[in-house]
């Protein structure tokens, strides 16, 4: 049984891409009818997954010689993933059907998201490093094709293609951990590795434990890899939603809790992660405040989050990063979706072409505000619960400069997510469309999302049990709701966290009798909007590169003469190594 | 050095002065006779590591397979220098460079 | 075990290729592809039941005088390897040649190369070896050239020609001196005599250069861009596909007889070829010859897989390397058939620009979407065969547990997202929407060119989901390898 | 000694072969080099290879190239349509006769080196006969190959200017990899042939 539903949560929706790609064009309901069947189906199967949640190995597919078995297990990390993507999969895929609404190629599209979704849940299931790899890389791609969707924009062009090669860089992280730990076990389980880590000789350890944190930083958008994402908000806004809010991008999390048992003694990892986690928190919050593309603050936000978990994982707590990964799949797929509903009946992008949009579209306004006051983390909201558990973890286990850094880190998130909703729906309107409220299909994806944005903190019970029972190497004890709000709203941190977010509220309330403030950050502000450099090194890499590449092509220069010259030179290069090794 | 040695040593500057005119000319036609050149340094090589390992007739027998080999090289080169100069009207080496990077 | 169907296998092709050149004369109504087609049928069925008995009795060999062809476990991969593309390219030319002359000398001649191939994997004997080889070469050598009214055809052929013959200079001058160093030219019986002694190492030096023109070892590799571009796309096929790999066995099979350690070298030539490849084909935009280059790093992968295997007497890197070859053999095989029938369909003569191909999904969906696949699977991307060749090659490296082997397959696992970088693009033209006026009209694929291309496609995702499939073949001939270099 | 004396020798004639400007002046430095080469096979014991070596080394392919250069060394090719055309009729045929006669000659038998178990005829007719099946395999290629090359077909209407260098594939940026399109063509028809 279980084996079935996890066959199904990957296979339907790869069939549903098959039989989506087929339809040609001029069948668009079909087109849509047929995706939007095959995401709920796998939404519907992926809910049986979570209630069947085990230890045990569900499939087994022996490949045989090196590649060993392809493994599946339905633990409560992948299962966690898997339901994640299948359901918000879903919502974005009926929101599509009004977003996407008259665009050509929507079978491609339909097969990619598709495909994606079934990938997703794979990687979450994968019980080897290899068919984890295999995932992992499937979902880089799917990305790939779907930020460059419109292939006839530079600009997508070149963020999917950014994209694709930074996750393909971090993805060699993940390629030597998994070899180097399938070089000393003879195989590439991954209950293997978490098994018997120790027995591992040192530098190898460190080896596996660092590669699987770049690849981490690199997928889940961390500092110093974190540019791929803004430049990935090219792609259609459900897919923003879906793939770089919601799921793949909680890739980088998930690898590194799957495998935080296997890493915690390694000297300096934690604190590494714990690092990495908090600057890029920071960073990002500072970028997502000066910003003036509304995807792209959603973006960095994005960044600001995953710092949060990636932060949780060092300091430990397993779940309160997942916790907050759910919390965060829901209310930011959420905004984006809101953004998305936006974008579409104003046209642009810009922020500062907004304004006052909550009287033409309220209710994409109510649904927008509930997302926004889960990220800043209003109590009651989802978001609330999760990142208070993160910052109490951080308090009980991480040095006091980590803990301030938190705060400021609550600060600023609360200062652009009000800087983001007072520019788009409140004051005046800037720009000239007509805005009309958003269609059905969007509104119903809209709304499931708000009320799972007001509501899945309920569902903390269920998770933490679920942990607790399938991770036999994480430790994790299981606790209730109850046990949440009690710890949350005893630590004295949560008060800090609200003092906070009550600053932030004030800063931005204040900003115009803080010009002499702003003019002194005049600088730090520029910084942050040219990406703080990095961007500048990508681009400076890219360069130095393709000079490179240019240099050797006048090599070629199609003489005879000088290619004899080659073929001479390369004789004697291989003689005198020959002369030496004798 | 015995005087297999040296004859080996005279071989390679035969070979050699044939991966010179490889180098050094443009003429196709002579690009044909330095590979050439390079043939018949490779035969008396095969001639000399015959009488060295003793097995001269074995030497032999590779040999004309070598000439062969080479002959037909030879041939085949030639046919396309021939279409060269018919279609391009020149048999510098130099101006066959329109392929490159 | 003595058997017919080793020489069967080999003289088939060879022996039949002058029907194939003369059928037309004597009956109009035969067309010499057809008859191409059906030696190659011929050919399978002797593969198999060659594979039968090699399956029952393990190597098959045959004597022909004092020498022997000989049918291990490296060679029967390598046949299979070859009848698979060799038959591919065969159905895919039907069409593709349809509307070019010279239709008899083109199959009589691709019967020729496949047949001297497949010759070559076989044979035992150091200098028979080099004469499989030269055939090989002077079979390929018009195929190169095929289009000589075509300036650049030529040019490319006479590069090709010449490299080719100083590379066999080489060879040859190795071979005199391993000779004259053991007086024997059996395979077997030299690499028993175990001798070390400078003569050989400088011919072990000699055949790696050697063949290393041939398998574009850079600095070598300056022929291929020409030839592979500029021959007609089923020979680009064959010969980035096949040629260049049967010379690393060629090659392989000649160092077993000096086997020391050509590891490291190799495995340095590998990095080399894999870097200097890729950086060549960045900014290239002629596809085909973006390809070219390609098969250059590819080729480094190959080398360097074998290389560690050699290094470190692992199975692990000679299968690697091996399962490589018969992915490559695939992909690039697909990459440059698919691009041939976009020159087809466009009708172009000149070199097809990657520009030309915007838009082409529209048009050819299922013509882009293999091409697509062929270019993720060469750039290493899962679920396609080239991914898991890789992983296997990698995986040998990391196994070997050296620090600087390790950072050469980080090395190697960087230049494939660099690759991504010149195939990618490639792919969004395909995608883009809008169409070039002559992609709307162009004509359509025939079908003998869309089922060569359908079951190259299949194959590839297929092997990338299930790897394991080959495992039963690739075994073996790793095991051959294993062996030779004293593991 | 004596070997090395005339390989000397035979690397002073190939140098000259290289050196020379004039084309049959070279050709006559290479068939030198063959008739040193034929030599130094005597003096090695293989009389046999030696003859083969005259014949066709000094013999068959200084004709050819004697051939080639009479087709296509001089500069202009208007005047000599009918003449080069009968001759590119025969150049394969010729090639292939040449072949046949060394098959053909009754070659001196010698006696074994120490080593060898047969004689030279027993080894490359019995002992290689693989080599010999292979020998015909290459000649067949390269007889298909030669007709391809030089079938009589028609030429095309312009002798197309090829020297001139042209940027075929100048940069691109990496991330567009747009094709340069060309406003010239690439090859100019110069002048008609008749």
């Amino acid at each position: 049984m279980t084996a079935w539903l996890v066959g199904l949560t990957i296979g339907l929706p790869w069939l549903g891409a098959l039989i989506v790609w087929r339809i040609p064009d001029h069948y668009p309901q079909r087109q849509h009818g047929i995706a939007v069947i095959a995401s709920l189906l796998t939404a519907a199967v992926s809910i049986g997954l979570l209630t069947a949640h085990s230890t045990e190995v569900a499939l087994r597919l022996h490949i045989g010689g090196i590649f060993g078995d392809f493994i599946l297990v339905p633990d409560g990390l992948g299962v966690l993933l898997a339901a994640i993507a299948a359901i918000i999969g879903s919502l974005t895929v009926i929101f599509s059907v009004a977003y996407m609404e008259h665009e050509a190629c929507l079978n491609r599209y339909y097969a990619l998201v598709l495909i994606f979704i079934g990938t997703m849940a794979g990687l979450g299931l994968a019980g080897n490093l290899l068919l984890m790899f295999f995932f992992w890389e499937i979902t880089a791609l799917c990305s790939y094709a779907l930020i460059a969707f419109d292939h006839d924009n530079p600009a997508a062009v070149a963020g999917g293609l950014k994209a694709l090669v930074i996750t393909q860089l971090g993805g060699i992280g993940l390629l030597i951990g998994a070899l180097t730990a399938y070089g000393r076990f003879g195989t590439d389980e991954i209950a293997v590795l978490l098994a018997r880590a120790e027995t591992l000789p040192k530098t190898e350890l460190n080896l596996i434990a660092f590669s699987f944190l770049i690849a981490a930083m690199a997928k889940s958008a961390q500092v110093p890899f974190h540019s791929w994402l803004p430049g990935a908000m090219e792609a259609p806004t459900p897919i923003s939603a879906l793939i770089h809010a919601a799921t793949m991008v909680n890739a980088g999390v998930y690898l590194l809790a799957r495998f935080y048992p296997a890493f915690e003694d390694v000297t300096g990892w934690t604190t590494a992660v714990m690092t990495v986690g908090i600057v890029s928190a920071l960073m990002a919050a500072l970028m997502a405040l000066v910003a003036n593309d509304l995807k792209r603050v959603l973006a960095y936000s994005t960044i600001s989050q995953l710092g949060y978990m990636v932060f949780a994982v060092g300091a430990g707590g397993i779940f309160a990063s997942q916790f907050h990964l759910l919390s965060h799949a829901v209310f930011k797929a959420l905004l984006f979706l809101g953004a998305g509903a936006v974008i579409h009946s104003v046209g642009t992008r810009d922020i500062r072409q907004m304004g006052g949009l909550w009287r033409s579209m309220p209710q994409v306004t109510i649904a927008f505000v509930i997302g926004a006051m889960a990220l800043v983390g209003i109590p009651g909201m989802n978001g609330f619960w999760s990142k208070e558990l993160i910052l109490e973890r951080g308090l009980d286990e991480a040095s006091p400069v980590f803990v301030v850094g938190l705060l400021i880190g609550v600060g600023l998130t609360a200062l652009y997510t009000l800087r983001l909703v007072w520019l788009v729906f409140a004051g005046t309107p800037r720009f000239s469309a007509q805005v009309h409220e958003a269609p059905s299909a969007m509104r119903i994806s809209l709304g499931i999302l708000a009320v799972g944005s007001l509501t899945t903190w309920l569902l903390a019970s269920p998770l933490s049990k679920m942990l607790a029972e399938t991770l036999p190497y994480h430790h994790l004890h299981s606790e209730t709701t109850r046990d949440v709000i009690s710890d949350v709203m005893a630590a004295p941190i949560t008060a800090l966290a609200l003092v906070c977010v009550a600053l932030g509220f004030l800063l931005w309330g204040l900003h115009d009798r803080l010009g002499w403030l702003i003019a002194r950050l005049q600088l730090l502000s520029q910084i942050a909007s040219q990406d703080f450099g990095f961007e500048a090194l990508n681009r400076a890499v890219m360069r130095s590169t393709s000079t490179l590449a240019e240099r050797l092509r006048s090599t070629q220069t199609g003489e005879l003469n000088w290619n004899i010259w080659g073929i001479v030179a390369g004789l004697v290069a291989i003689l005198i190594y020959v002369a030496v090794e004798v | 050095m015995t005087e297999d040695e040296l004859t080996l040593v005279g071989v390679g500057i035969l070979f050699g002065v044939g991966v010179y005119g490889l180098l050094l000319t443009h003429h196709l036609i002579k690009i044909v006779i330095a590979l050439q050149i390079i043939g018949k340094a490779v035969i008396i090589a095969f001639a000399l590591a015959g009488t060295m390992s003793e097995r001269v007739q074995l030497a032999q027998s590779l040999i004309v397979t070598i000439i062969v080999a080479d002959t037909m090289v030879a041939v085949i080169s030639l046919a396309l220098v021939i279409q060269v100069k018919q279609r391009l009207g020149t048999l510098d080496a130099r101006e066959l460079s329109n392929l490159r990077r | 075990m003595e058997t017919n169907s080793v020489a069967t296998l080999i003289a088939l092709p060879l022996a039949l290729s002058p029907a194939a050149y003369i059928v037309e004369r004597l009956y109009r109504k035969i067309h010499p592809g057809w008859l191409a087609l059906l030696i190659l049928a011929l050919a399978w069925g002797v593969f198999g039941i060659a594979a039968y008995e090699f399956d029952r009795e393990g190597t098959l060999t045959y004597r022909v005088g004092m020498m022997q062809l000989q049918l291990d476990g490296l060679s029967l991969f390598a046949c299979g390897a070859i009848l698979t593309l060799g038959t591919l390219t065969v159905i895919y030319s039907l069409d593709y040649m349809a509307e070019e002359g010279a239709a008899d000398k083109y199959y009589a001649l691709v019967l020729l190369l496949l047949g001297t191939m497949m010759g070559l994997v076989c044979t035992r004997d150091l200098f028979n070896l080099w004469v499989w080889f030269e055939a090989m070469a002077i079979s390929a050598s018009f195929l190169v050239a095929f289009y000589r009214e075509q300036p650049a055809s030529l040019e490319a052929g006479v590069k090709y020609i010449v490299q080719s013959a100083l590379g066999s200079a080489f060879i040859l001058l190795g071979i005199a001196l391993v000779l004259a160093e053991t007086g024997t030219l059996d395979l077997q019986e030299i690499a028993q005599l175990n001798q070390d002694s400078a003569m050989l190492w400088a011919a072990g030096g000699l055949f790696i250069a050697g063949f290393g023109v041939k398998m574009a070892l850079v600095p070598f590799h300056t022929w291929l861009p020409d030839a592979h571009a500029q021959a007609p796309s089923g020979i680009s096929a064959l010969l980035s596909g096949l040629v260049i790999e049967v010379a690393l066995i060629a090659l392989l099979r000649a160092l077993t007889c000096v086997a020391f350690s050509w590891g490291t070298l190799l495995i340095v030539f590998g990095a080399v070829n894999m870097l200097v490849g890729n950086l060549l084909a960045l900014r290239q935009t002629q596809i085909k010859r973006l390809l070219a280059y390609s098969s250059l790093s590819q080729m480094g992968y190959m080398v360097f897989g074998i290389g560690v295997g050699i290094y470190a007497q692992t199975l692990d890197g000679f299968e690697g390397g091996l399962f490589h070859f018969f992915n490559h053999a695939l992909m690039k095989g697909l990459a440059f058939l698919a691009v041939g029938a976009f020159i087809y369909s466009l009708e172009t003569h000149q070199p097809l620009q990657i520009s030309d191909l915007r838009g082409a999904s529209r048009r050819y969906p299922y013509l882009a979407l293999a091409l697509s696949l062929a270019l993720l699977g060469l750039g290493g991307l899962p679920p396609l065969a080239g991914f898991m060749s890789k992983w296997q090659i990698f995986a040998a490296g990391i196994a070997v547990h050296e620090p600087l082997i390790t950072l050469l397959v980080i090395f190697a696992a960087l230049n494939s997202v660099l690759s991504l970088a010149y195939y990618a693009p490639i792919i969004n033209v395909l995608y883009s929407r809008q169409v070039q006026v002559e992609m709307e009209q162009g004509r359509a694929v025939p079908p003998m060119m869309g089922l060569s291309l359908l079951v190259l496609s299949v194959a590839i995702v297929v092997i990338g989901v299930y790897p394991g499939l080959l495992h039963g073949a690739l075994e073996p001939a790793a095991r051959v390898l294993l062996t030779a270099f004293g593991g | 000694m004596d070997k090395l004396g005339l390989l000397l020798v035979a690397a002073y004639c190939a140098i000259q072969a290289i050196r020379t400007t004039n084309l049959l002046l070279s050709v006559l430095w290479l068939a030198s080099v063959s008739a040193l080469t034929t030599i130094i096979l005597f003096t090695l014991d293989a009389p046999q290879a030696a003859v083969i070596e005259i014949s066709v080394g000094a013999g068959l392919v200084a004709v050819l190239l004697v051939f080639a250069i009479s087709i296509a060394g001089e500069e202009t090719l208007h005047n000599h349509d009918t003449l080069w055309k009968k001759m590119l009729r025969r150049f394969p045929l010729i090639t292939v006769l040449f072949l046949l006669l060394w098959i053909l000659l009754p070659l001196p038998e010698t006696q074994p080196g120490a080593k060898d178990t047969a004689t030279f005829s027993t080894i490359l007719w019995e002992d290689r006969a693989l080599d010999v099946l292979l020998q015909i395999v290459i000649i067949f290629s390269a007889v298909l190959s030669l007709l391809g090359l030089l079938a009589d077909q028609k030429l095309p209407a312009a002798v197309q200017h090829y020297a001139a260098p042209h940027p075929l594939n100048e940069a691109a940026s990496p991330t567009e990899q747009v094709a340069i399109v060309d406003d010239e063509p690439i090859l100019e028809p110069e002048r008609e042939l008749a």
